[in-house]
C-alpha cells in the first residue's frame, strides 16, 4: 500500500507539540517503571529461564517460586540473583526441582554477595538468555514462514474466535483463516485478567473467551501454522497481554511465536480495575519482550468510547495514542509495532455520523502515518437489529477503505447479543469482502474539502488533544487517570488490584531480562 | 460427505450442538410490553427454548417486527432426509448428440415458454439460448435438438397446440412469479391442457418445469415430469432428456 | 438542492451530438405517431368525453363503443365524429346509452359531413374539453395540497406496495408515508399490461401486483391525501402507464390525479412484446396527456439491465434515455417532468464495482442536470442471502447520494425471494434513512479524479452512446429494436400483439384531444 | 392496544395471516444438494409448511449456513400471552424522595455491582450514576438515596458483606455476559451468599438484579425478587424500590 498524501492539511507544528507533550507527560511515569519491579515482572524472568508446569492445585511453579523468594528476602533485588545463588549451591537438580521444594519450605533464599553474586549473574545470564534466545528464534522462524509462504497484503483481516474452548476454538479459526483472515484472535475468558497467575495446560471451560496459556498458545499457532500452509500465507495470531499476568503473557506469546498482542498502556486500570502503578510497570516490561520478539502491539483506545461519547471524547483517544506510542518507542517498539487503536464508535443516530468517523479516522492516520492501526468496528451501538448492524459494519469497512486503516477488526452483526456464531464471522467476510472490492480505488474519489467539514472536525479534535495533553503534562498521569479522563472511569492511583505486587527496586537491583533487553536495541522490521 | 460425519444434528451457532437459529417477522400487535412478550411466545410455541426477543420495532401504530435468536429443540436425522438426487448421469454435448441420433434417428423438438402472466424470460432463454448459463451453452446449441422458444406470458392452451403442431418430444415450462402460488396455478394449467389437447395416440411428451421457488419434489403433485429449480444448468436439462429417451432403438411415432 | 458543478468534465461537444442524433432517430417515430392512431388513444378520447363503466362481462363501453364504431366506419377519422354525430342525433341520451346501444346492435354509425360534421366536432370538443378540464382542475388541486402542506425535499424516497388487495395496499401506503415515503407506487398485477381495455372498480385480486382502475387510483389517491394532511407533507401516488392502454391509463392518472406514472417509448416493447409501432403511438398521446397533467414519468431504462449486462449495455441505457428525453420533449413535456430511469445493477462480484456505479450514476446525472432521475435499487444480483441484500441497497443509497439522485427507489431485502413484506419496507427506509443522515453532506468530498478511473469510464459510457446513436439514426430505431439492441430482447416491428389496434389517420382525422393538446404548449412547473 | 384488535394472530409479511416468517441458522452438514434439503427438513419440523429455502451457502468444508422464509402454523391466543406489567405506578422523583421519607425515617441504602468474572458496568452505572440513562437521572441523584456502587467484577459474597456493613435496603446486580449461562450462574452465587451471609434477624433485602439478556418472568427462579431487563430507566428501578417498602408506617430495624 503506498502512503497517500495528506488530505486534512494538519498544521504540522500542532502535531509536533502534542508529541513534545505526550512525552513529557510520560517522562515520570517512564521513570517509574525503571525503577520499580512487580511479581509478575520476575515471574516473567522465571518463565524466561525456563521454568513451567504448576502445583496440584494449577498455582505455577514461577509464583510458588517467586512468592518463597519474596517471603525470605523480598523481591526489591529481583528473583534472579537470590534464585540462581540457590540452584548454584547444587542441592538442586534444576530450576522445577527448586520451586517445589521451595513451596514445600525444602528452600531458603539470600541475597549474594562478592563471589556468589557474580556467578549467581552469570547463571541467571545464562538461563534468561537462553529463553531470549528461544524467542529470538521464534522470530526468525516467523521471518522463514513469511518469506516462504508470503505475507498478506494490508489490510489485513482480523477475526475473532470466543468459544471458551480450544478445541473447538481450532477448527473456527482454521475455517476463518481459509475464508479469509489474515489474523486469528483468541480472546480471553472473562475472569481470566484478574487472575495473578497464568493458567496451564489446554482448557476447554472459558467463559465468552478462552484462557489464554502456553499450551493454548502453542496449540493454535500449530493449527495456524498447518493452514497457513495450506493457504499460501501466513496467518497471524493474537492475544491479550494486559491483565494482572501482562509480562508473563507477553513471555509466552514471544516463546510460542505468537504475531500481535493486546497491550495497552491503561486498559487494565480503566477496564480492569487493576491499580495504575502496577500497569505502567508491567506493561514496559512486556512491551520490552513484544519489542525483541517483533510482536505488533494493538492498543486499546477503541474501548474508552463504549463508555465515553465517541464525538465528545475523540480527543481523547487521540492523547491516548500518544501516550501509547510514547511508551512503546521507549520500550524499544518501533512504529511498524504500534498497532494503535480506534473505533467507529459514533451513535449512528447522529446527522454526518460517517462524516465525523471519517475525520476521526483520517486524523489518527495522519498522525501516525507508519503505525499499523488497529480499526475495531461498531460495538456500543449494535442493537438487536442484526440487519441494520451489518449495515452499519458495511460503513465501518468503507471507512477503513477509504482511510487506509491496516488491521481491520471485522464486525459482527450478532455484536449486541451474543458472541460469535460461526456463521457471523462468514456473512462479515462477505461484507468486508465486497466492500474492499467493490470500493478499491474509492479513495483516489475522496477529497475532503479544504477547510470543510471533515477538515474542521479533524482539526478540532486535534486542538482538543494538544489542551488535554498540556493539562496531563502540567498534573500528571495519575491524576489524569484519577479524575476519570479516559473512558470516563476514576482509577486512584493506589485503588485497585495488584498493588501488592509492586516493590520499588532495590540498588542492586538485578534483571537478566531487563539487562539484556535495554541494551538490545531494535532489531529492525522483519524480512 | 464424509464418512464420521454425524447422523444426527443440530443446528450449529457456536458450539457443537448448541441449536441456535435466528428468526424475524412481523405480528399484527400495537409495540410494547404486550408484544414483546407476545414473540417470546411466539417463539416458544416455534419450540424455542431459550428464546431472546433481541429486536423489537413498531411498524406503523399496528404491527411490531422481531429478532429473535434461540435454541431449537430439532433433531435432524440426516439418514432420513430425502433428496432429489440426480437420477441420471451428466452427458456431455458430445453424447448427448450422440444419443438422440442414435436413438431417435432424428432431431429431438423441444418447446419452450413462460406461461400465464408470467413475463420472466431471463430463466428459461438461460436453459434455451446459446448464450446458455453459468458457462454452459443453451440447448439451442445442441446439434440434435430443435428449439422452439415461445417466451414469456404465453397461455398454457396456446402452448399445447403449437407443441401438437411441432410434433414436440418436451414442453419446458418456466414460472418465476410464486404470489398467491401463482407458478403451481400456471404449471396444473398446462399439465390439465396437455391431457385433454394432446392426440390420444402420440406418445405424450415430457412436462419439464422449471424456475426459482419451485419445491424438487414437488413434480408428481404438479402433474409435470420433473421439475428443474434454482441454478439448473442447460446442460443437466439435456441431459435429462437423453436419460428419459426409450433405451431400446428409435422410438417411432404412429402418426 | 443546488447543483452540484460537474465532476466528470464531459465534452460538451460530445454531449451535444448525442442530442442531434437522438433527435434525428426520434424524427421518423414521431412523424408515425403523428399519423396514425390506436384502439386506445380512441378510448381515450372517449374516457375524456365522461363514458366510463363496464358491461356485465366487465368489458368497459369505451371498448365496446369503440369496436362498434370501428366496425361501421373504422377508425381512421377517429371515434370523435361518429360517435358526437350519433348523440346529436338525439336518439341517444347520452355517451353511456349510445355505448350499451352500440353494444347490442342498436345504434349505427357515420362520418358527418358538412353541417353535421361541424356539429359532431363542436359537441365532441365541448365533451372531450371538458375532460382536460378536469385534469386541469386535478393539477390545480395538486397545486393547492403542495402549497398548503408542503412539498418533502428531493431526494423523493419512492415504495412500493404490490399485495394484489387494494384494500391491503391503503393501510400498508400509509403505514409507509408515515415511516417516511414520499410516493407511493401501486403495481399492477402481472397480466394486465395485456389487457386491452381497463378493468373496473375496486379490486382484491392481483398477482404480485394490483390492478390499475380508475376506482382504485381514487381509493388510494383519497388515502395518501388523508395521509398527506395528517403528516403535512404532499404524499405522491404514482402506477403503471405502459401497456395496451397507456393512453387511457394515463389519461385516468390525469383525472385521479396520480402524480407520477411509469411510461416508457420502449418498455411494453420489449418487456411485454407488445407491437413497436402501436407503442410509439400511444405513448405521444399518453404523455401529451401528462404533459397536461403535470405528471412526472418514470422511463424504463433500468429494466434493460434485467436482461443485459449493466456494464456491457450501459451505453444502452443512456442512448434510450436521450430517446425518452426527445419523445416526452416532442410530445410538451419539461425537463422536470422527465424522470429518467437508471439502475445500479452492475454484478457485486465485479472489481471496483460500487465506482462503475458511480461513473454510470453520475454521468446520467450530468447529461440530464435538470431532469428528476429515477434511481432504481440492485434487482438481479439480490440473492436469497437477505443480509448481503441489505447490505448492497446500502451502496445502492450511498451511490444516490454522492450522485445527487432525486427519485430513489428503495431496495428490498428480499428483492430476490417474494413481493415486499411489510417490514421489508420498513427496514428499508431505516437503511436509506442512515445513509441519507450519516452521508449526509458527503458529496462534498466525493471528487472523482480528473482522468482517473470515473471520469475515463463516463467518457467512455458517453462515446459508445453516441456510436450506438449514430447507427440507429442511420438504420432507423424499429431495426435496431429488432436486433435485440435495447435488452438483448429481439421485436420486430411487426410482431408483439396489438397492431390490430394500428390504424393510419385519415385525411379528415379529428381527434379533439390531440387538437386541445397540441395547441396548448407547456403549462409551466407547478409553483 | 385497540378495542378491536384481533385475539388471535399470526405473523404478518404482506397479507393478513400469511404466517411468512424468516429464519438462518448453521448446520453441521458438508454444502450441496444433501445440506438444502436438510434445512427444508429443518425448517418443516420447526412447522414451517410451505419452506423456501432461499440461500445456502457453505461454510468451510462442513458447515452450511441457510436463509429461509416460510408459513409458520402457530396460532397467538394474545390472551394467552403473560407479559410482566409493571407492577407499580411511575413516580417522580420528588414523590419517590418522599415516600421513602415518610415511609422509613431515613435514607434508603441501596449497594450496587457487576458480580463475577463480569466487567461490564455501563448498564449498572445507567441505573446509579447521577448521569442516568435516556434522559432520566440516576439514583444517585435522589437526595433520600444512599447509593454505593461497587463497580464490576464483584465476588458475591464481598458483595453481601459490604450489604450487610452498610446496612443496605436492596441489593442490585448486573450481569451482561450471559455465555454459557455466565449470569444466571453468578446472580444464584449472590442469592446463595445472601441465604448464608445475611444476619438471621435483619430483615432482608431487596435482590434486584438486571442486565439485556435476562427474561423478565425468571425473578423467582433465580431467587431475586425483580428483573429489569433492557431499556430499565433509574425511575423505574426507584419507583420499584418505594412500591416495595413495607405500607404502613417506619420500618424499625432490629439489631
Ligand atoms: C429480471 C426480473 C424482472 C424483469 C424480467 C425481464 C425478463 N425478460 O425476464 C422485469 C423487470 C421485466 C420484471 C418484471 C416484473 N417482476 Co420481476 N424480477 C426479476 C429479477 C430481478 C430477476 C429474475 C431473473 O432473471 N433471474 C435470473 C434467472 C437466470 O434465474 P431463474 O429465473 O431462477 O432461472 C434459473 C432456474 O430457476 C432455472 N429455470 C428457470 N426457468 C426454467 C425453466 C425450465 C424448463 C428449466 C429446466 C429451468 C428453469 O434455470 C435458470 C438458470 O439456472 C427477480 C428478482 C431476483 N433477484 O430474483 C424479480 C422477481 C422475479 N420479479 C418479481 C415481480 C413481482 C415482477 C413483476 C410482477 C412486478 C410488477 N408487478 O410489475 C413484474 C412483472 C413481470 C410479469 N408480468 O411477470 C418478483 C416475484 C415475486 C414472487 N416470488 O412472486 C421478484 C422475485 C422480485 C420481487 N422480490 O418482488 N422482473
Ligand atoms: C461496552 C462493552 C464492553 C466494554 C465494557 C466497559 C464497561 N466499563 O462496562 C469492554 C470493551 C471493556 C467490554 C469487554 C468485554 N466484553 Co463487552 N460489550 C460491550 C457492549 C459493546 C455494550 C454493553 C453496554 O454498555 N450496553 C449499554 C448499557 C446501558 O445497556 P445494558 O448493559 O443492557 O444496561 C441496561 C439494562 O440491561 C439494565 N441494566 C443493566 N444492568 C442492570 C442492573 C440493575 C440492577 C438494573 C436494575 C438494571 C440493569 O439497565 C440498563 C439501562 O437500560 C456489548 C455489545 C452491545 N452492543 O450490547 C458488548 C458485550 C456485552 N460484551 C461481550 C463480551 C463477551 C465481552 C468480553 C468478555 C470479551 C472478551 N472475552 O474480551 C470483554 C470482557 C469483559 C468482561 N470481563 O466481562 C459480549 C457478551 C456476550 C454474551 N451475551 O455473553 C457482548 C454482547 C458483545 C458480543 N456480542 O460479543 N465490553
Ligand atoms: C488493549 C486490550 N488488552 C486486553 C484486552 C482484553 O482483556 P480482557 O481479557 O481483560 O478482556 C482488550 C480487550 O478489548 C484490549 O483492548
Ligand atoms: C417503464 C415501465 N412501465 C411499466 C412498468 C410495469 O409494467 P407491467 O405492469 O407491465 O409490469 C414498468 C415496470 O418495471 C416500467 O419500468
Amino acid at each position: 500500500m503506498t502512503a497517500r498524501a495528506p488530505l486534512l492539511h494538519l498544521d504540522q507544528r500542532t502535531v509536533r507539540k502534542a508529541r513534545k507533550l505526550a512525552e513529557r507527560a510520560a517522562a515520570p511515569v517512564v521513570e517509574l517503571a525503571r525503577t520499580h519491579t512487580t511479581t509478575s515482572v520476575e515471574r516473567a524472568v522465571l518463565r524466561l529461564a525456563g521454568l513451567t508446569g504448576a502445583d496440584a492445585e494449577g498455582i505455577p511453579w514461577v509464583n510458588r517460586l517467586v512468592d518463597a523468594v519474596a517471603a525470605d528476602v523480598g523481591l526489591e533485588h529481583g528473583v534472579a540473583l537470590p534464585v540462581f545463588d540457590a540452584l548454584a549451591s547444587g542441592e538442586h537438580a534444576d530450576l522445577a526441582t527448586l520451586a517445589q521444594k521451595a513451596a514445600a519450605g525444602g528452600a531458603q533464599f539470600r541475597l549474594p554477595a562478592g563471589v556468589g553474586h557474580q556467578r549467581a549473574r552469570r547463571l541467571a545470564q545464562r538461563a534468561v538468555g537462553a529463553g531470549i534466545g528461544r524467542i529470538d528464534r521464534a522470530r526468525k522462524d516467523r521471518d522463514v514462514m513469511l518469506r516462504r509462504l508470503g505475507d498478506p497484503p494490508k489490510p489485513w483481516i482480523y477475526l475473532i474466535v470466543a468459544t471458551g474452548d480450544i478445541y473447538e476454538d481450532i477448527p473456527q479459526a482454521q475455517a476463518a483463516a481459509r475464508a479469509g483472515a489474515d489474523i486469528i484472535a483468541v480472546i480471553r475468558s472473562t475472569g481470566q485478567s484478574l487472575l495473578d497467575y497464568v493458567p496451564e495446560g489446554a482448557t476447554r471451560e472459558g467463559f465468552a473467551g478462552t484462557y489464554a496459556t502456553q499450551e493454548n498458545f502453542r496449540l493454535m499457532r500449530a493449527a495456524l501454522d498447518e493452514v497457513s500452509r495450506e493457504l499460501g500465507r501466513y496467518v497471524r495470531l493474537t492475544n491479550d497481554a494486559s491483565g494482572l499476568c501482562m509480562p508473563e503473557i507477553a513471555t509466552l506469546a514471544g516463546l510460542e511465536r505468537l504475531d500481535m498482542m493486546l497491550n495497552d498502556c491503561m486498559y487494565g486500570i480503566i477496564f480492569r480495575d487493576i491499580n495504575p502503578r502496577r500497569t505502567f510497570i508491567d506493561q514496559r516490561f512486556s512491551r520490552q519482550i513484544h519489542a525483541r520478539a517483533g510482536i505488533v502491539i494493538n492498543t486499546g483506545e477503541d474501548n474508552y468510547l463504549t463508555t465515553a461519547d465517541a464525538v465528545d471524547a475523540a480527543h481523547t483517544v487521540v492523547v491516548s495514542q500518544l501516550l501509547n506510542e510514547r511508551f512503546g518507542l521507549e520500550a524499544g517498539l518501533q512504529d511498524w509495532q504500534l498497532g494503535l487503536g480506534h473505533a467507529f464508535e459514533i451513535n449512528p443516530a447522529l446527522p454526518e455520523q460517517f462524516r465525523l468517523e471519517l475525520a476521526q479516522a483520517q486524523l489518527v492516520r495522519e498522525l501516525f502515518p507508519h503505525a499499523p492501526l488497529k480499526y475495531m468496528p461498531p460495538t456500543k451501538h449494535m442493537t438487536g437489529n442484526v440487519f441494520f448492524g451489518y449495515l452499519l459494519d458495511a460503513f465501518f469497512n468503507l471507512a477503513g477503505v477509504l482511510t487506509n486503516q491496516e488491521i481491520i477488526l471485522v464486525g459482527m452483526m450478532t455484536e449486541g447479543i451474543v458472541t460469535p456464531f460461526l456463521s457471523d464471522r462468514d456473512l462479515a467476510l462477505e461484507n468486508v469482502r465486497y466492500v474492499r472490492d467493490a470500493c478499491a480505488g474509492l479513495a483516489e474519489d475522496f477529497v475532503p474539502a479544504r477547510g470543510g467539514f471533515i477538515a474542521q472536525r479533524a482539526a478540532q479534535v486535534l486542538a482538543e488533544s494538544v489542551e488535554l495533553l498540556e493539562r496531563i503534562a502540567d498534573e500528571g498521569l495519575f491524576t489524569a487517570i484519577a479524575d476519570g479522563t479516559f473512558g470516563i472511569t476514576k482509577r486512584p492511583a493506589d485503588g485497585g488490584r495488584g498493588l501488592d505486587g509492586v516493590v520499588v527496586r532495590a540498588d542492586g537491583y538485578y534483571n537478566p531480562a531487563g539487562a539484556l533487553l535495554e541494551q538490545a536495541g531494535p532489531v529492525g522490521r522483519p524480512a | 460427505m464424509t464418512e464420521d460425519a454425524p447422523r444426527h444434528v443440530r443446528p450449529y451457532g457456536d458450539t457443537t450442538g448448541d441449536g441456535m437459529i435466528q428468526l424475524s417477522f412481523t405480528l399484527p400487535v400495537a409495540p410494547g410490553p404486550h408484544a414483546e412478550a407476545a414473540a417470546a411466545a411466539f417463539a416458544a410455541k416455534m419450540g424455542l427454548d431459550p428464546a431472546m426477543v433481541v429486536h423489537a420495532k413498531g411498524v406503523g401504530e399496528r404491527f411490531t417486527f422481531f429478532v429473535v435468536y434461540g435454541r431449537s429443540p430439532v433433531i435432524l436425522d440426516l439418514d432420513e432426509v430425502k433428496v432429489v438426487e440426480r437420477e441420471f448421469p451428466l452427458l456431455t454435448a458430445k453424447e448427448i448428440n450422440l444419443k438422440i441420433r442414435s436413438r431417435l434417428k432424428r432431431r429431438m423438438v423441444v418447446v419452450g415458454a413462460t406461461v400465464g402472466t408470467d413475463a420472466h424470460t431471463v430463466g428459461l432463454d438461460a436453459i434455451l439460448n446459446v448464450k446458455g448459463f453459468a458457462g454452459e451453452k443453451g440447448l439451442e446449441s445442441y446439434r440434435e435438438l430443435r428449439v422452439v422458444n415461445l417466451g414469456a406470458q404465453v397461455d398454457a392452451r396456446d402452448l399445447v397446440e403449437r407443441a401438437v403442431s411441432e410434433r414436440a418430444d418436451a414442453l419446458l415450462v418456466s414460472q418465476v412469479v410464486t404470489q398467491r402460488d401463482a407458478h403451481l396455478q400456471h404449471v396444473r394449467e398446462v399439465a390439465d391442457a396437455l391431457t385433454t389437447g394432446w392426440p390420444a395416440r402420440q406418445r405424450r411428451p415430457k412436462l419439464l418445469v422449471g424456475g426459482p421457488r419451485f419445491d424438487p419434489a414437488s413434480a408428481a403433485a404438479l402433474g409435470a415430469d420433473r421439475v428443474f429449480a434454482k441454478g439448473t444448468t442447460p446442460r443437466e436439462v439435456a441431459s435429462y432428456l437423453v436419460h428419459e429417451l426409450p433405451a431400446g432403438g428409435p422410438a417411432r411415432r404412429s402418426r
